[in-house]
């Protein structure tokens, strides 16, 4: 099979038992990555199971274009029911695991069970093996990483760190020293199963179907990748991300508090001369050009070396206020050795010191735990004893629904959280109505796998390019004002869409729109020898929209659960360019309809039998 | 003082104290101790009169010789005594030896076992004859002159001139009737270029079998680059029942010397070797002697014949491997690694031995270049064919009254060598075919007794002239059979490299062993042919393109007889057990009850007196039965 | 004119594009364990380095090869292997002090950097132009000895102990 | 230069050169199993055989050892060169049954069975790895024995070659894959050699890379300041090499 391996590894860990899927079963109707995954998830798991129990699944799936020449294409999809939201979940990662897996001969690996002691597999190729984990046990993500490296420099690992062994809804999967799979809680899936690691070796490659055709397609994407803003500002990207995010009124502060934070301007300054200060190298995943990452040294800090992904300091700043970046720095490198979801995290702090501040809980609560924003060094504390779940980082654990929940005390009230219950994706949702409305409709399981690149997100600072880009997607530059609601089920449409390509292609969600649709579907040609038709492909992306929805509906999912928390309903913003902004219930209840009738969905938001007859789903 | 000869007179002289060894003053008893002697019992024919003359204290000269060919009548003893023509006696035996040992002693003639007596001796080197006295004493008339005997009459012997004529170990004896003066004349008289011409214009071709012409192959090697050269004499004699070489090997082994040196000449070789199977014990130790006795005499060494020449000979054993008889096998033997033929080319003549120019010839090649230098091209070339010249020592073996080995000159008919010199066929048997060339050639039939043998001839019927092994089979003889023996021999002595050869043989075999069985198919005979086509076309070497020769020629000349076993399930010559069975006939069975005793399966019941009865299911086809019966009761069908 | 591959560490990111366009062009397959150039990532230290065939000027490759099946390209001074001539004993592979060749994983050939006949897929893929194909000119070869002395003094540095 | 016709096509080639070589260069295949560049010709297989017509005689003969005469005409695919061959594969295929390059070459020329008895072999003969052993590695580690029929490859009294390097050239050239290596942990056996050696294990990752007499071999080739990281296996050179080249760049 060119572009795929043609195998899915299926190992339940109950049982001992490991066997194979064939891949073609299901590429045709679902490409591959997100799309498979969502397939396997549906028909492996009875409805409402627990999401931590034996019988979930965690399926790890590549795409066609994963670890082929095609630019970008490191990725690996990961989708599970999710244990912070008892809904879909997933999450996406790029780096280098996807294509080892793929050259190992397989496009996928789904987990089923639990073992009974803790256990790790190692796939070389054929080989196959479940193996002793109880010494890798307790480690963290860095120690785990070497130790399975140890002798074996070329093995590519996935593994969970303290946090997932210890079932936090905010745990993430790791892969090496880097790249994360964060979201959804599908650290604490794995964690569940007693699985620490799975580590990847392949020498078998992958087939293409049209090489020459490849190299010229590839070439022609890498051009196109180099032209986004992204490529030309690295390195310094790492620190003028805080400056976007400030420029296009995306930032928020603490747990969305209603005023601007006074040092956000101090602290973006600290930022760029502690970058400034220490030696950064731009990194890439397998065959990007964006060198999105970088490795960071830190002087005087032994052992310490990280490799940061710019995409997660903000949030630390942000949500815990934090305006020294050693503290951001700390922090960030601890969550990636804990095993930790970084936003997550983050949230459920900031959360945490406004129930704090507000009352709700108190010094008794946190075992003398201080969370004060602004308190790095608290906040590390703290972190540290979610991912062990000591005392009150047991409930913190749990995400913030969930948390809030069990806290009790009303403090719903102050929880701010997407559908399900997962933090908001890293930014200001209320003024951005497009996004809110993503956020809440969302089947994916992570709202960044829903929101990533809408043009409203610039509007501010590239006005113009950002009308050019809503004309070409719905047909008027007023879309792109993201206050306005008008257009935006459309424009949510659209990017779910690619992102749901981009996923199961294997690709990388950030240059997926830059480069264009028609460059990914060349390429997915050149390398499977399918020759898809663009309406072809995008039928594919709604039946596994559609099936995503009705694994949801399954699991109980209504119309109302479709939402945010109340809080910013209620809540305006009280300064800034966003003076004065909220989401209007009635108008926000109005693009959902909208949306759900674009999707081809009844008012409850189930998919019409119509729907379902023409996406094959019946 | 040395011994070395350096000038005529010398060698004069040596011929001189030759020629009284050869012909002393007292009675000269020669005994054929050739291999072939020897298994008759000619060792103890040789004891008994040894201890008998030193007993008697008879003065008489006892001297080992070789083999006269005339093999049926083993052991033979010549006697010579001064005033006397040559007398020889035929299937000796110790007894026999002492009566003639009394008679000599009695001043008698003894004319038991005589074969016959020898009135002239001839000199071929030298085109000389030497007449013995006529014994005017006795009536000789009766015993039948040597010369006229059918065995002898038609033979011309070139090679094999010296044969049972001289003592091996004594190279005077080899000087007298001739030998090194070729050598002697090539050295003083002729440029090597001369030689080779000379050769060349004989139209001498090798005797090993592929006969390609000895004169070219000597320009080749003459030709070739290089300061190191071979000469090689090729002494891997393999064929089953052929023996021509051992019995030079044995009788004469200074002509094959001599041939060589002047070969070495011609090419400009300085060092030779003689490829010899280990199977020749005597050949080896005749050879070892020879090379000393050369080296005593200086015609092998530093300074041959005066310094005229530098040449020495060394021996190689060869294990025995029908295959190195090729001779890029037999180098790579000598190389001592697996004697296995390589492609040609480069041929030896230009990368040989140790990858030097390197000329190989054979025994009997060999052995015939002291005549041609001696009596020149033209008279060697006026004997034989028009393309085959000289003569050929044949081993005639099998249904054949008169067992032996001939030299003839080429061109004589087949039937003058199997009716005229080979006596017929023994019992009054019919004769069926002759296989010549050995396991590799082919099968002559009947109806083709009057073709003239020669390389041409023999080839255009199918089979091959060898090294000159013929084996006379008889109505008697299955020729699935005799294909299927051949075959199998091949199929252990090919080296096994070619596909076509090694795996070809094997799957030809088996297709004659399934037909001898009775389990032949239609279609076998086409398919053994296209089998055939492919090994003979396909493989390497001579032994692989010759091998299915026997298949070739006799599902060619006796197809009825293989359509007989295929079709009919019958052996017409009833060889092929699974074919035949054997039944008593009541007419002529006398119930005697012998063939009851005799049958170990207990197949045969009967009463005395009464006809026999065979149990067919317990009859296992020994033969046994057949073999004892007095009354030719038991027959075959 | 003879020419040499060399790298600039500084700008390698550690995508491993280079791997794959090699494995693309010369196997028309994706696979990095046929590729005839490897990164070695340290992940930890945030350090890249592309591990290929230096086409050193006295080759111990060339000097094992018991089947005279390596030798040096007229035209580009690539050291080249003959497939047809090879005989897979594999002693280049063991004496070769950078690992600069390896074994096919599935076919039975030797792999090494050829320098694509002179226009290397690496050099004109690689997104940061981490390559460079430089011929030997004078400048080259001053070029070429700074980029292997990192290599050599390697060498020198093992002699003196452990890694 | 020569100037000779193959299969009606007329080339020009120079001196020197084998018509299986000549074939190949001119991109006329031919099919062989015994034929390897580094030994050269041997004739074994019988495999390669062509038609040809030298002074209007025409014969069979092995194209690998038949050397390229000016004027001669080839015919690589004649009916009587293909009825050769068929029946020589055929041969083969009785001998082999199993070996995928035989198959292989039975199906491309028509041979759908055999007719010739079965022997269930894996080896066909070629002698590659003999000559290879022999001219190549130069330690002459096997051989052939017997003759005929009973002729195989096998290493001097049928027991361990105290000179095999465990190199594993012989079972790369085999073309049938009847020389199986197998490497287990610390050692590496080769049955069809009755031959088991000690492996090399890396000083770095401990992976065994290398049979114990391969690396001493490389050693005695003299290459001096080589020995130091011969105890590496090449991954580890690489890496080794790499970590320092780091060093030096920090």
């Amino acid at each position: 099979m060119n572009g795929y391996s043609g195998k899915i590894l299926f190992i339940n860990l109950s049982e001992n038992q490991i066997s194979t899927i064939e891949t073609s079963l299901y590429s045709r109707e679902y490409l591959g990555g997100r799309g498979i995954g969502v397939k396997l998830l549906y028909d492996m798991v009875r409805p409402k199971q627990d999401p931590l129990g034996p019988e979930n699944i965690l399926v790890f799936m590549t795409g066609p274009l994963t670890g082929t020449f095609t630019p970008s294409s490191g990725r690996v999809d990961i989708v599970t029911t999710s244990p912070e939201s008892n809904l879909l979940g997933g999450s996406n990662a790029g780096g280098f695991w996807g294509p080892e897996l793929k050259w190992a001969g397989y496009d996928g690996v789904v987990i089923k069970g639990k073992a009974k002691n803790p256990v790790y597999i190692q796939i070389y190729n054929d080989e196959v093996n479940i193996k002793d984990a109880q010494k890798l046990w307790g480690k963290d993500v860095f120690e785990t990483v070497k130790i399975l490296r140890q002798g074996n420099e070329e093995n590519q690992v996935a593994c969970i760190g303290p946090a997932g062994e210890n079932k936090s809804n905010l745990s993430g999967i790791a892969f090496n020293f880097r790249n994360y799979a964060a979201r959804a809680g599908v650290g604490a899936v794995m964690g569940a199963k007693n699985l620490k690691a799975i580590a990847v070796r392949g020498t078998k490659g992958s087939d293409i179907y049209d090489t020459k055709a490849l190299q010229e397609i590839c070439l022609e994407i890498q051009n196109r990748e180099k032209m986004m803003p992204l490529y030309k500002d690295a390195p310094s990207w790492h620190w003028k991300l805080f400056q976007s995010l400030e420029k296009d009124g995306k930032a928020f502060f603490g747990n969305y508090e209603p005023f601007l934070w006074e040092d956000r301007i101090k602290a973006v300054q600290n930022v760029k001369e502690f970058i400034q200060q220490n030696h950064l190298k731009p990194e890439s995943c397998l065959t990007c050009p964006l060198r999105c990452w970088a490795h960071f040294s830190v002087r005087g800090e032994e052992g310490a070396p990280i490799i940061a992904c710019q995409g997660t300091w903000p949030s630390i700043a942000y949500f815990m206020k934090l305006s020294d970046p050693y503290y951001i720095w700390r922090i960030y490198t601890l969550c990636q050795k804990l095993g930790l979801d970084v936003g997550g995290t983050s949230a459920v702090m900031a959360l945490a010191a406004d129930l704090y501040e507000m009352g709700v809980i108190s010094f008794k609560d946190t075992k003398g735990v201080l969370f004060e924003l602004g308190n790095g060094k608290a906040f590390a504390e703290a972190i540290e004893k979610l991912a062990k779940r000591e005392d009150f980082g047991d409930i913190l654990a749990e995400g913030i629904k969930k948390a809030v929940q069990k806290i009790g005390r009303r403090a719903e009230r102050y929880a701010v959280h997407s559908k399900g219950g997962t933090e908001l994706w890293l930014m200001e949702v209320r003024p951005f109505k497009g996004a809110a409305l993503a956020c809440a409709v969302t089947d994916s399981g992570s709202c960044n796998r829903a929101t990533y690149a809408f043009p409203d997100f610039y509007y501010r600072s590239m006005q113009k390019q950002a009308k050019m880009v809503a004309k070409n997607i719905v047909g008027k530059e007023e879309a792109a004002d993201p206050t306005t609601y008008d257009y935006k089920p459309k424009t949510v449409l659209f990017y779910e869409n690619m992102h749901i390509f981009a996923d199961s292609l294997g690709v990388c969600a950030i240059p997926f729109q830059p480069v264009g649709l028609e460059l990914w579907s060349r390429s997915f040609s050149a390398c499977t020898g399918i020759k898809l038709q663009l309406n072809d492909l995008m039928l594919t992306v709604e039946r596994i929209r559609t099936l995503e929805r009705l694994f949801n509906c399954r699991e109980g999912l209504k119309r109302e659960d479709d939402t945010l928390s109340e809080r910013l309903f209620k809540e305006a913003i009280k300064e800034g360019p966003w003076k004065g902004e909220v989401l209007d219930r009635e108008k926000f209840e109005a693009m959902k309809d909208e949306y759900y009738f674009l999707r081809g969905w009844d008012k409850d938001g189930r998919p019409t039998e119509k729907t379902l007859e023409k996406l094959g789903l019946k | 003082m040395s011994k070395k000869i350096a000038s005529l007179r010398e060698l004069d002289e040596l011929r001189k104290r030759g020629l009284k060894s050869l012909y002393p003053d007292k009675p000269r008893i020669m005994v054929g101790m050739a291999t072939c002697g020897l298994a008759t019992g000619g060792k103890k024919v040789f004891e008994i009169l040894s201890k008998g003359i030193e007993k008697n204290g008879m003065d008489a000269k006892l001297v080992p010789t070789g083999c006269l060919g005339y093999c049926q009548k083993e052991p033979l003893v010549d006697l010579l005594r001064p005033g006397w023509p040559r007398i020889i006696y035929q299937q000796m035996d110790p007894e026999k030896a002492e009566k003639l040992l009394d008679n000599i002693n009695q001043g008698n003639i003894w004319r038991e076992n005589v074969l016959a007596k020898m009135e002239e001796d001839e000199f071929l080197i030298f085109d000389e004859k030497r007449k013995y006295p006529s014994g005017s004493k006795a009536n000789l008339n009766n015993i039948p002159s040597y010369q006229q005997l059918p065995f002898y009459k038609k033979q011309l012997r070139i090679a094999t001139r010296n044969c049972g004529f001289i003592n091996p170990t004594n190279l005077a004896e080899y000087v007298a009737r001739g030998g090194y003066y070729s050598l002697f004349k090539v050295l003083t008289q002729y440029e090597p270029e001369q030689v080779i011409e000379e050769v060349m214009n004989s139209g001498l071709r090798g005797r090993g079998g592929a006969g390609f012409p000895t004169g070219r192959k000597w320009i080749y090697s003459r030709q070739a680059k290089g300061d190191t050269k071979y000469v090689i004499c090729n002494a891997d004699e393999g064929d089953p029942g052929a023996y021509m070489d051992r019995s030079i090997l044995e009788g004469d082994p200074h002509s094959i010397l001599e041939g060589m040196i002047i070969g070495a000449y011609a090419i400009g070789a300085r060092e030779g070797y003689i490829y010899v199977r280990a199977e020749y014990p005597l050949a080896i130790e005749r050879l070892k002697e020879a090379i000393h006795q050369a080296q005593d005499y200086g015609f092998l060494g530093n300074d041959i014949l005066g310094g005229r020449l530098s040449f020495s000979i060394n021996i190689s054993r060869g294990a025995g491997a029908f295959v190195c008889g090729e001779e890029t096998a037999l180098i790579a033997s000598i190389e001592g690694r697996q004697g296995e033929p390589r492609p040609r080319p480069p041929f030896p003549a230009q990368s040989g031995l140790w990858g030097k120019p390197s000329n190989i010839n054979n025994v009997e090649t060999w052995a015939n270049i002291p005549v041609i230098i001696a009596r020149g091209a033209d008279w060697f070339s006026q004997i034989g064919t028009q393309r085959s010249k000289g003569t050929k020592v044949f081993s005639v073996v099998g249904k054949i009254n008169n067992t032996g080995l001939v030299e003839v000159p080429m061109g004589i008919t087949l039937r003058e060598i199997i009716y005229d010199i080979g006596g017929g066929i023994p019992g009054g048997k019919k004769f069926k075919a002759v296989q010549t060339g050995g396991p590799s050639g082919g099968c002559v039939p009947s109806w083709l007794l009057n073709l003239p043998v020669d390389y041409e001839q023999l080839t255009k019927v199918g089979s091959i002239m060898g090294s000159g092994g013929m084996i006379v089979i008889d109505e008697d003889t299955c020729v699935v059979d005799l294909a299927r023996y051949f075959l199998s021999f091949l199929q252990d002595e090919s080296c096994g490299k070619c596909t076509s050869c090694r795996e070809g043989i094997v799957w030809m075999l088996e297709i004659l062993t399934r037909i001898t069985h009775g389990k032949g198919e239609e279609g076998d005979i086409e398919l053994l042919e296209q089998i055939a086509e492919v090994v003979k076309n396909a493989s390497l070497c001579g032994l692989g393109k010759t091998a299915p020769n026997s298949v070739l020629t006799t599902s060619l000349y006796f197809k009825d007889e293989y359509e007989a076993h295929i079709k009919d399930k019958q052996c017409p010559a009833r060889v092929c057990r699974d074919l035949i069975t054997y039944i008593i006939n009541e007419e002529k069975c006398t119930g005697c009850m012998r063939c009851v005793k005799e049958c170990v399966q207990e197949a045969i019941v009967g009463e005395r007196r009464k006809p026999h009865r065979i149990i067919q299911e317990k009859c296992i086809k020994c033969g046994i039965c057949y073999e004892t019966c007095k009354f030719d009761a038991i027959k075959l069908e | 004119m003879k020419k040499v591959l060399i790298v600039n560490l500084e700008k390698c990111v550690g995508c491993r594009t280079c791997e794959l366009i090699c494995s693309l062009t010369h196997e028309r397959r994706c696979n990095p364990a046929e590729a005839r150039i490897t990164v070695i990532k340290f992940e930890e230290k945030g350090q890249n380095i592309p591990m290929y065939c230096q086409q050193c000027e006295t080759p111990v490759c060339e000097a094992v090869c018991p089947a005279k099946a390596i030798y040096r390209d007229s035209l580009t001074g690539a050291m080249l292997v003959d497939t047809k001539r090879c005989i897979g004993c594999r002693m280049c592979i063991l004496a070769c002090p950078i690992g600069g060749l390896s074994f096919h994983p599935t076919r039975k050939e030797i792999i090494k950097c050829d320098l694509c006949k002179g226009d290397p897929a690496c050099v004109k893929y690689c997104p940061e132009g981490a390559f460079e194909v430089v011929s030997l000119d004078a400048i080259g070869v001053k070029r070429r000895r700074e980029n292997i002395r990192k290599f050599s003094s390697y060498l020198d540095m093992m002699t003196g102990g452990k890694e | 230069m020569l100037k000779i016709v193959i299969d009606g096509k007329e080339a020009e080639v120079e001196e020197g050169l084998s018509v299986l070589e000549l074939a190949e260069k001119i991109g006329v295949k031919i099919p062989t199993l015994c034929y390897h560049p580094a030994v050269g010709a041997y004739g074994a297989c019988r495999v390669c055989i062509v038609e040809v017509i030298e002074k209007g005689l025409s014969k069979l003969t092995t194209s690998c050892t038949c050397p390229v005469e000016s004027g001669i005409e080839v015919k690589t695919n004649s009916e009587k060169v293909k009825k050769t061959r068929k029946l020589i594969v055929e041969m083969l295929l009785a001998r082999c049954p199993d070996a995928k390059i035989i198959q292989d070459l039975a199906k491309q020329l028509g041979v759908e069975k055999t007719r010739a008895p079965q022997k269930n072999e894996n080896c066909i003969l070629c002698g590659l790895c003999v000559r290879i052993c022999r001219e190549i590695i130069a330690v002459d580690a096997v051989g052939f024995a017997n003759r005929g029929n009973k002729r195989k490859v096998t290493t001097p009294f049928e027991i361990q070659s105290d000179v095999c390097l465990g190199c594993g050239a012989c079972a790369f050239v085999c073309p049938t894959g009847a020389i199986k290596i197998e490497d287990v942990e610390d050692k590496r056996k080769i049955d069809m050699w009755h031959t088991e050696l000690g492996k090399v294990k890396c000083e770095r990752c401990g992976r065994y890379f290398s049979p114990v007499p391969l690396l001493e071999q490389i050693k005695k080739k003299g290459l001096r300041e080589m020995s130091d990281f011969l105890g590496l296996c090449p991954d580890c050179r690489r890496l080794v090499l790499a970590n320092k080249l780091m060093g030096r760049e920090e």
